[in-house]
């Protein structure tokens, strides 16, 4: 038995993300089950009790994000999680959650759309993350991990934004991230929550607190969106991650998150030795999104070339970085499809030789096949 | 070095939880491993399907590609295979269901075990598993036999202790059956590093 | 003479048949169909009333009764 | 001079935005002068929906919290979770716990969640403007049933009451109504119980209130509680429809 | 020799995805049979949940949509406005509609809409593993509820039947069980009685049917219909709790 | 009484919606309550009824929208309709709309948020409208109409195109729209809806038909969801929409949709005869979006200038469209406030004075106004 | 002596109050306050045992009494 | 021509009625016309405000940025006028209702007719709109009165006929009122052509 292994433990993604909450004090859990995030559910319903917090199955998403909602209110550490149509059940409440200003972790470990779907793999659901599914002009930090270990990591570290900025936090991962066992350190400090000022916990001797959306006087919406919209600049300010891996010499730069970021990083490893120059830029938070990072690559790179497991929804921010200062390029599978190291080894080479149209989606190759004769019902 | 392995077959035949305790011997044995199921549906009875990687290195991608191990527990899982499969593959058939339609071209190691038969005549045709394990780490000597072991009786505690036994047993007919029919006396192999 | 007859790749082998007949008449085989999954079979010259009890348990309708 | 009768602290003076006659005036009235007689103004912590209660916390002295429509019971239960010594009640109308709110309420009795709900009926959408409520009476005018409500088309009054007491974990469930000075002091006595059932951590409990919205009943506030009286009843009767405490005596 | 018993037509034969000894291909077995028997194909439209019978329209040789978790209810409405001579029906796991679909059924019958649904109830959550449903019994153990349920974390079993009957659009409510031949021919029957009502366009038909869930149950299939015997319908009795067709008999 | 107003009728875009959509052909409808979309549930109350449709006071926005999902697996032209709030109840529902390629029209009169918010009128729910808000790599038509006679207009032709392409169309609006009343007339034909071949109508004398959007088996998901793709970019090739006013010779072109575009009219025409080159691009569909004429202005255009109720969601589709080629500023009000006109042409000339910064969003300044001295209080 | 306060700006006029008085001692003014509302007064001179029926129905808890 | 106007009350007292009428009238006539209600809030009982533009060109903004005309009903509603007064803006206050706190500055044209007070008058204290539409329309001349009588008339059907009577008498005293008070036998205002 090697030491280094020592402290770990062998997880899945579900199953660290539910045991960092309770390292960083969350005690209190409300979730429905539903693939591929029902390690999480079924394990805080062992470990909850354990700990004297709180683990109830909500009768719905609806109401496990509502009972987050009054958790939060009353100043506590709490989480919710589901999959793709569950969090489409729950963009109401983290609307409210956002207009209500209150802390909350919700994890989303993302399988195929739209509709029902599939149950694997997919990053199709960034735009609802990122730019928002509920109504409103709200923001939710949305941190995206890559291995079962930063998992762990980031969820310890969402529930401390969510409290700092009064905000939820969305951890977006995936099937694969969510079923995945990897080993584990959970080594972080183990944390308990403080009730903050503003919760509702009762009255006694103070002047009471109201947690509220409700801005019913003509101007007090306006200004409450203008002081929402300057705490969002603090967080794109200061909340910004992401992870460069050879971009000093890279010619082309991957952008990938997640999933595809192992997948990239799996191509790296493949060409090295090869003479191409590749790097990938991994976006970790994709809201507050590595802007600058990528305007300050663009000014070198040659191309950039986005891998998603969607039909490319992260590629509007890059672009809207990047502008025009350079070619983007995109790569995606869609539906529960997960690009191979190979396919996007291709792709790149594909870039490199100067035939290719640039700037407008490309439906990966793969999936063309795929689609080839594909009955075509809906245009008369 | 680097294992990739694919383990496959239906829902019931225990391949989730001999996954998960290879992976978790060869993290207790030092290794970086990653394990996750590959099912094809929401929906129960469907083949079930699992990438192992086991490596000396970090772990980049966890989606096996291309196959070093691939283990096939019954019919419907047998179609699927051949996405994966490699010249250098090392395939292994439960023959007492898998019946074979098609060559598989330049793939030289095919092991037939008659998994679910030395299950069943153990009594227990859940075991075919550890048979499975038992001709598998036999031929490829992925993790040491006693560690294995150990972490099989862990996780065979309470109610499910008195199971510790049989799978044992399972697992060394496995280990048997190959090395008669297979290995001969040969050395077994190294594990090949890449 | 009822001829009861029983598919073999619907069977699942869940036993639900078994207990519900009148002249026990039913039995698990040892042999597994493609999926792995063991089957049921009518014993052979055993007698069969007809009364339908396996075919109305049986969740893959995989019972014929003839008559 | 002594005051007989004097508006609760717990009540903030300021003018509602309530229309005249309105019922939901009374019944947040009656919360404050609870919380002022029992002193748990420190330990009371108020879900307000979204109907025309919504403002409640501009009114009551406690500490509030908004619910989106329909989901007061979760909210509650999230706050309750954490407080399970504070009383917790929501307070709601019957778009919002019988339409929308349907499956929080009833998974919040049927979990025994200890807490307390406020529900008052009025048969219609007041906030927005006057439509059919699943506890609309028979034939009754609103803007989505012009032509009265019609079973076959729009479905049947929906008795919450009736329909809550089936529940293993709902404890007190009772019918009361603001349709004269006796009634008024009954939904009094009602939420008293509720919340005694609260602090006895007995489970659920849940107050119907029929209550007058005049605007949309297109009726005086007068003619308001005749109606209660003589229509409202037929279809809900009052009474107390479970009863912990009963059991126990 | 001609067939003492045969598969219905309507049933088509492909291996379904079910585990050995699962209750849904009974039902939905019976539901072809009728389908045939009564020679309604051509004039029947199933709607198929998410839980564990999402594929039914891979067995059923039918018109069938899809709905979402939960929704069945509503998608039936929308389908049966369309063509209120069809027969439409839903069928429905106990997640599906005593959990996040309870605001649907309810607000189903109480609309009194001429539709039939079949509620498969298995106490559990099968689809996604195992985990407590509303209908799970005391103490029974599942994956979200390691230490049995517990009513004061977990609340009470939902008794389905029981809730709906107090609504006046409810026009047949019946609970049968999957444990014996008898009890799947009185299924049937139930089913049969349910198309009727909505023929007969007598309002909202719905038929519980206790039905087994040997792998979460972890047990066998044969003990799985003797728990339902001794334990389920002890907690959910079988019986009829509203009956149109008697009020005029 | 001049004949020119002679057929025409005094409607809030509300009631205009529920008229256009009746002689459309659409005979069933399921609503709930909300404000201010309250008008067009009220009429339809009235007007089904009369013309032998189906008018259903849904239990919830859920309901409603699966609901019409039953109504459109069946075959039959349906809508709904709502405001923020409860759209994003309906995000689920709508990705199941499009994930089993039914067709229906939703309406949303936006109001403001995020939460609870108020009932004034907002443009914050475009990235939910037009990214989806939803689960999935899905797309929704969503039409932004500005005045109530092309609420009926757009509602007539928004059955179309979601017959056409079988895909939900939504009807983007806001709390002005919804409850302004200006003349209508209702001037295209009535149509009867015909029941498609793939509705499940009962299987009489055929092979039985499916609505499902679950496709378990590996592959096929990504197949379907490669069709998709297909069909959205035969969408994007035929169905934008726009409308251009003075773009000729603008050196500044205001980019702004439905009430922000009407208001943008109204600067345009205060400064008429200043000597000032204003023009408007009004993007008509904003998804598809206008893409190729906001191009094709970059190249001589001196700069562009968003105008919405947000905090700059259009923006970015402009920024996407226009890239680099041309600087695109912004002005914008949140949570109720709508920008004036005068608020318009004071940004307009601060755009012309070479001092600004370009690029960033810039909250007007009456915006920074009101939100002068407010208590920031969510940053520890 | 029982006196009558009622608070001009908080009554709505909604005339709950008036007959609920076992003495009619309670009547419409028609002064409207600020929001255009008329409001409601005591009869001067009119008994007034002290019932409390007229606060106990007021929906604006606009009514005082003393003693 | 244009004419913005403002119209702003308690929500009981017949702005919203009032207004859709004007409209309605003005639509009837040949204009150009939008209307719509700017509610504060979601809540019952604040100030209505109605914004009425009324053109012989294609309106764009419906939005009153600078009204022409302003109608004030009650006292709360008073405090929110000042945004939208110009110095040539035409000011009618409900008397009855608002106590004037401040000046208006510039503004030249203040019409102060006790709408309320009349209304009583007549029984009918909500046909104090009626007081305030002869009024006004008596200084500016927006639509025709008998195209007015006819609207408002079938807008009465029903139950409701009996009231027509009782209006129409409202708007004959407002006129009388203006025309007493403030026009002293001038002849009345043209509508200004902007
Ligand atoms: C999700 C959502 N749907 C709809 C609304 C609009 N809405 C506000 S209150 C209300 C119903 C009010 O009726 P009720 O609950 O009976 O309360 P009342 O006003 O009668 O007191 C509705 C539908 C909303 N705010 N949010
Ligand atoms: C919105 C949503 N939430 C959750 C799920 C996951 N899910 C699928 S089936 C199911 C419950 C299945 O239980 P039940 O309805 O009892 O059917 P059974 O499988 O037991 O037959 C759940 C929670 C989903 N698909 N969609
Ligand atoms: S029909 Fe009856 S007697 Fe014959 S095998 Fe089946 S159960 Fe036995
Ligand atoms: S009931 Fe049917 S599936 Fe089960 S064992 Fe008998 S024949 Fe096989
Ligand atoms: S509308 Fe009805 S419920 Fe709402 S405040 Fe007015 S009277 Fe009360
Ligand atoms: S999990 Fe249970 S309900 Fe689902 S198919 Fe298996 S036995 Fe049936
Ligand atoms: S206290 Fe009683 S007697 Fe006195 S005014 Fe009020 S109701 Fe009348
Ligand atoms: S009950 Fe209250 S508000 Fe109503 S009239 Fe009497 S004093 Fe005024
Ligand atoms: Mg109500
Ligand atoms: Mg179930």
């Amino acid at each position: 038995m090697k030491s280094s292994n020592n402290k770990k433990q062998l997880l899945t993604g579900n199953e660290a993300a539910a045991e960092a909450a309770i390292l960083a004090g969350c005690r209190y859990y409300y979730g429905y089950p539903i693939t591929p995030q029902n390690e999480l559910v079924n394990h805080m319903a062992i470990r909850m009790p354990q700990v004297g917090g709180t683990f109830l199955q909500a009768e719905s998403e609806i109401a496990a994000i509502y009972m987050a909602y009054g958790s939060a209110a009353a100043g506590a550490r709490v989480m919710t999680s589901s999959s793709s149509p569950g969090i489409s059940l729950m963009q109401e409440g983290i609307s409210y959650l956002a207009g209500s200003e209150l802390p909350c972790v919700i994890v989303n470990m993302q399988r195929g759309g739209p509709g029902l779907g599939d149950i694997s793999p997919s990053q199709a659901d960034y735009f609802q993350a990122v730019k928002g599914g509920g109504h409103g002009d709200y923001r939710t930090i949305v941190l995206a991990p890559a291995s079962v270990q930063e998992i762990a990591d980031l969820v310890y570290d969402a529930f401390d934004l969510a409290d700092r900025y009064r905000n939820p936090v969305m951890l977006l991962g995936d099937a694969q991230l969510g079923q995945m066992m990897e080993p584990v350190e959970l080594k972080k400090i183990p944390r308990t929550q403080q009730t903050p000022r503003w919760a509702v916990t009762g009255a006694e001797g103070r002047a009471r607190n109201i947690i509220k959306s409700f801005y019913p006087v003509k101007g007090e919406l306006e200004a409450f969106n203008i002081r929402l919209q300057r705490k969002y600049k603090v967080v794109e300010q200061k909340e910004v991650r992401y992870e460069e891996v050879n971009t000093e010499r890279a010619e082309i730069i991957l952008v990938a998150y997640g999933t595809c970021a192992r997948i990239c990083k799996e191509a790296l490893r493949r060409i090295s030795g090869t003479g191409l120059q590749i790097g990938l830029l991994r976006p970790i938070s994709l809201w507050p999104f590595p802007k600058e990072p990528l305007r300050r690559l663009a000014k070198k790179a040659k191309a950039f070339c986005v891998v998603e497991m969607s039909s490319g929804q992260m590629l509007e921010d890059v672009k809207l970085a990047v502008l025009n200062r350079c070619p983007v390029h995109f790569y995606g599978r869609m539906g529960g499809g997960v690009p191979s190291s190979k396919e996007v080894i291709k792709k790149v080479l594909n870039i490199l030789a100067p035939e290719e149209s640039t700037l407008e989606l490309e439906m990966s190759e793969i999936s063309q096949e795929l689609g080839k004769g594909l009955y075509f019902s809906t245009i008369p | 070095m680097i294992e990739r392995m694919i383990l496959i077959g239906y829902g019931g035949q225990g391949m989730m939880l001999f996954g998960r305790l290879l992976a978790r011997v060869a993290m207790l044995d030092g290794k970086q491993v990653t394990f996750f199921p590959s099912y094809g549906t929401e929906v129960r009875g469907g083949a079930a399907c699992y990438h192992l990687i086991v490596s000396t290195e970090e772990i980049f991608s966890p989606v096996v590609e291309e196959a070093d191990t691939i283990i096939v527990m019954n019919q419907p899982s047998y179609l699927k295979l051949k996405n994966y499969l490699m010249p250098s593959s090392h395939l292994f058939l439960n023959s007492s269901l898998v019946k074979e339609a098609e060559s598989f071209g330049e793939v030289k190691n095919i092991y037939r075990i008659p998994a679910t038969e030395i299950a069943n005549e153990l009594g227990n045709v859940v075991a075919s598993n550890m048979v499975m394990m038992g001709a598998y780490n036999t031929v490829k000597n992925l993790v040491p036999l006693p560690l294995f072991l150990d972490c099989l009786k862990s996780s065979l505690s309470g109610r499910k202790a008195p199971l510790f036994e049989i799978n044992k047993l399972a697992l060394l007919r496995g280990k048997e059956y190959v090395k008669k029919v297979y290995l001969k006396g040969e050395k077994t192999l190294e594990v090949s590093v890449v | 003479m009822v001829m009861v007859r029983i598919d073999k790749e619907l069977c699942k082998g869940c036993e639900l048949c078994i207990p519900f007949c009148p002249y026990n008449s039913l039995n698990m085989s040892r042999n597994l169909n493609e999926y792995g999954l063991p089957t049921v079979y009518f014993k052979e010259g055993h007698p069969c009333s007809g009364c339908r009890h396996c075919a109305v348990m049986c969740p893959e309708a995989a019972i014929e009764i003839l008559e | 001079m002594q005051a007989l009768y004097r508006a609760p602290e717990t009540l903030l003076r300021v003018p509602t935005h309530y229309c005249p006659g309105c019922g939901h005036g009374i019944v947040q009235r009656l919360l404050a002068e609870i919380i002022d007689e029992w002193g748990i103004r420190g330990k009371t912590i108020g879900l307000a929906p979204v109907g025309c209660a919504v403002l409640a916390y501009n009114y009551l002295d406690i500490d509030m919290s908004e619910a989106a429509h329909g989901r007061p019971p979760a909210v509650a239960t999230g706050i309750k979770r954490v407080y399970p010594d504070n009383i917790v009640f929501s307070y709601q109308g019957d778009g919002d716990l019988a339409a929308i709110g349907m499956a929080e309420i009833i998974h919040a009795a049927s979990r025994a969640e200890n807490i307390t709900v406020i529900f008052a009926n009025n048969a219609i959408y007041g906030m927005t403007n006057g439509q059919l409520a699943p506890t609309t009476l028979l034939n009754q005018r609103t803007t989505t049933t012009p032509e009265g409500r019609n079973p076959l088309t729009h479905g049947y009054p929906l008795r919450v009451c009736e329909l809550l007491a089936t529940l293993d974990g709902a404890s007190f469930i009772a019918r009361t109504s603001l349709s004269s000075p006796k009634n008024v002091l009954q939904t009094k006595e009602a939420i008293k119980k509720g919340f005694k059932t609260q602090i006895e951590k007995k489970g659920f409990s849940l107050i119907e209130v029929l209550s007058p919205c005049p605007v949309y009943w297109r009726m005086s506030p007068v003619d308001s509680l005749k109606f209660i009286e003589e229509k409202m009843t037929q279809t809900y009767p009052l009474g107390v429809f479970k009863d912990w405490g009963k059991k126990e005596l």
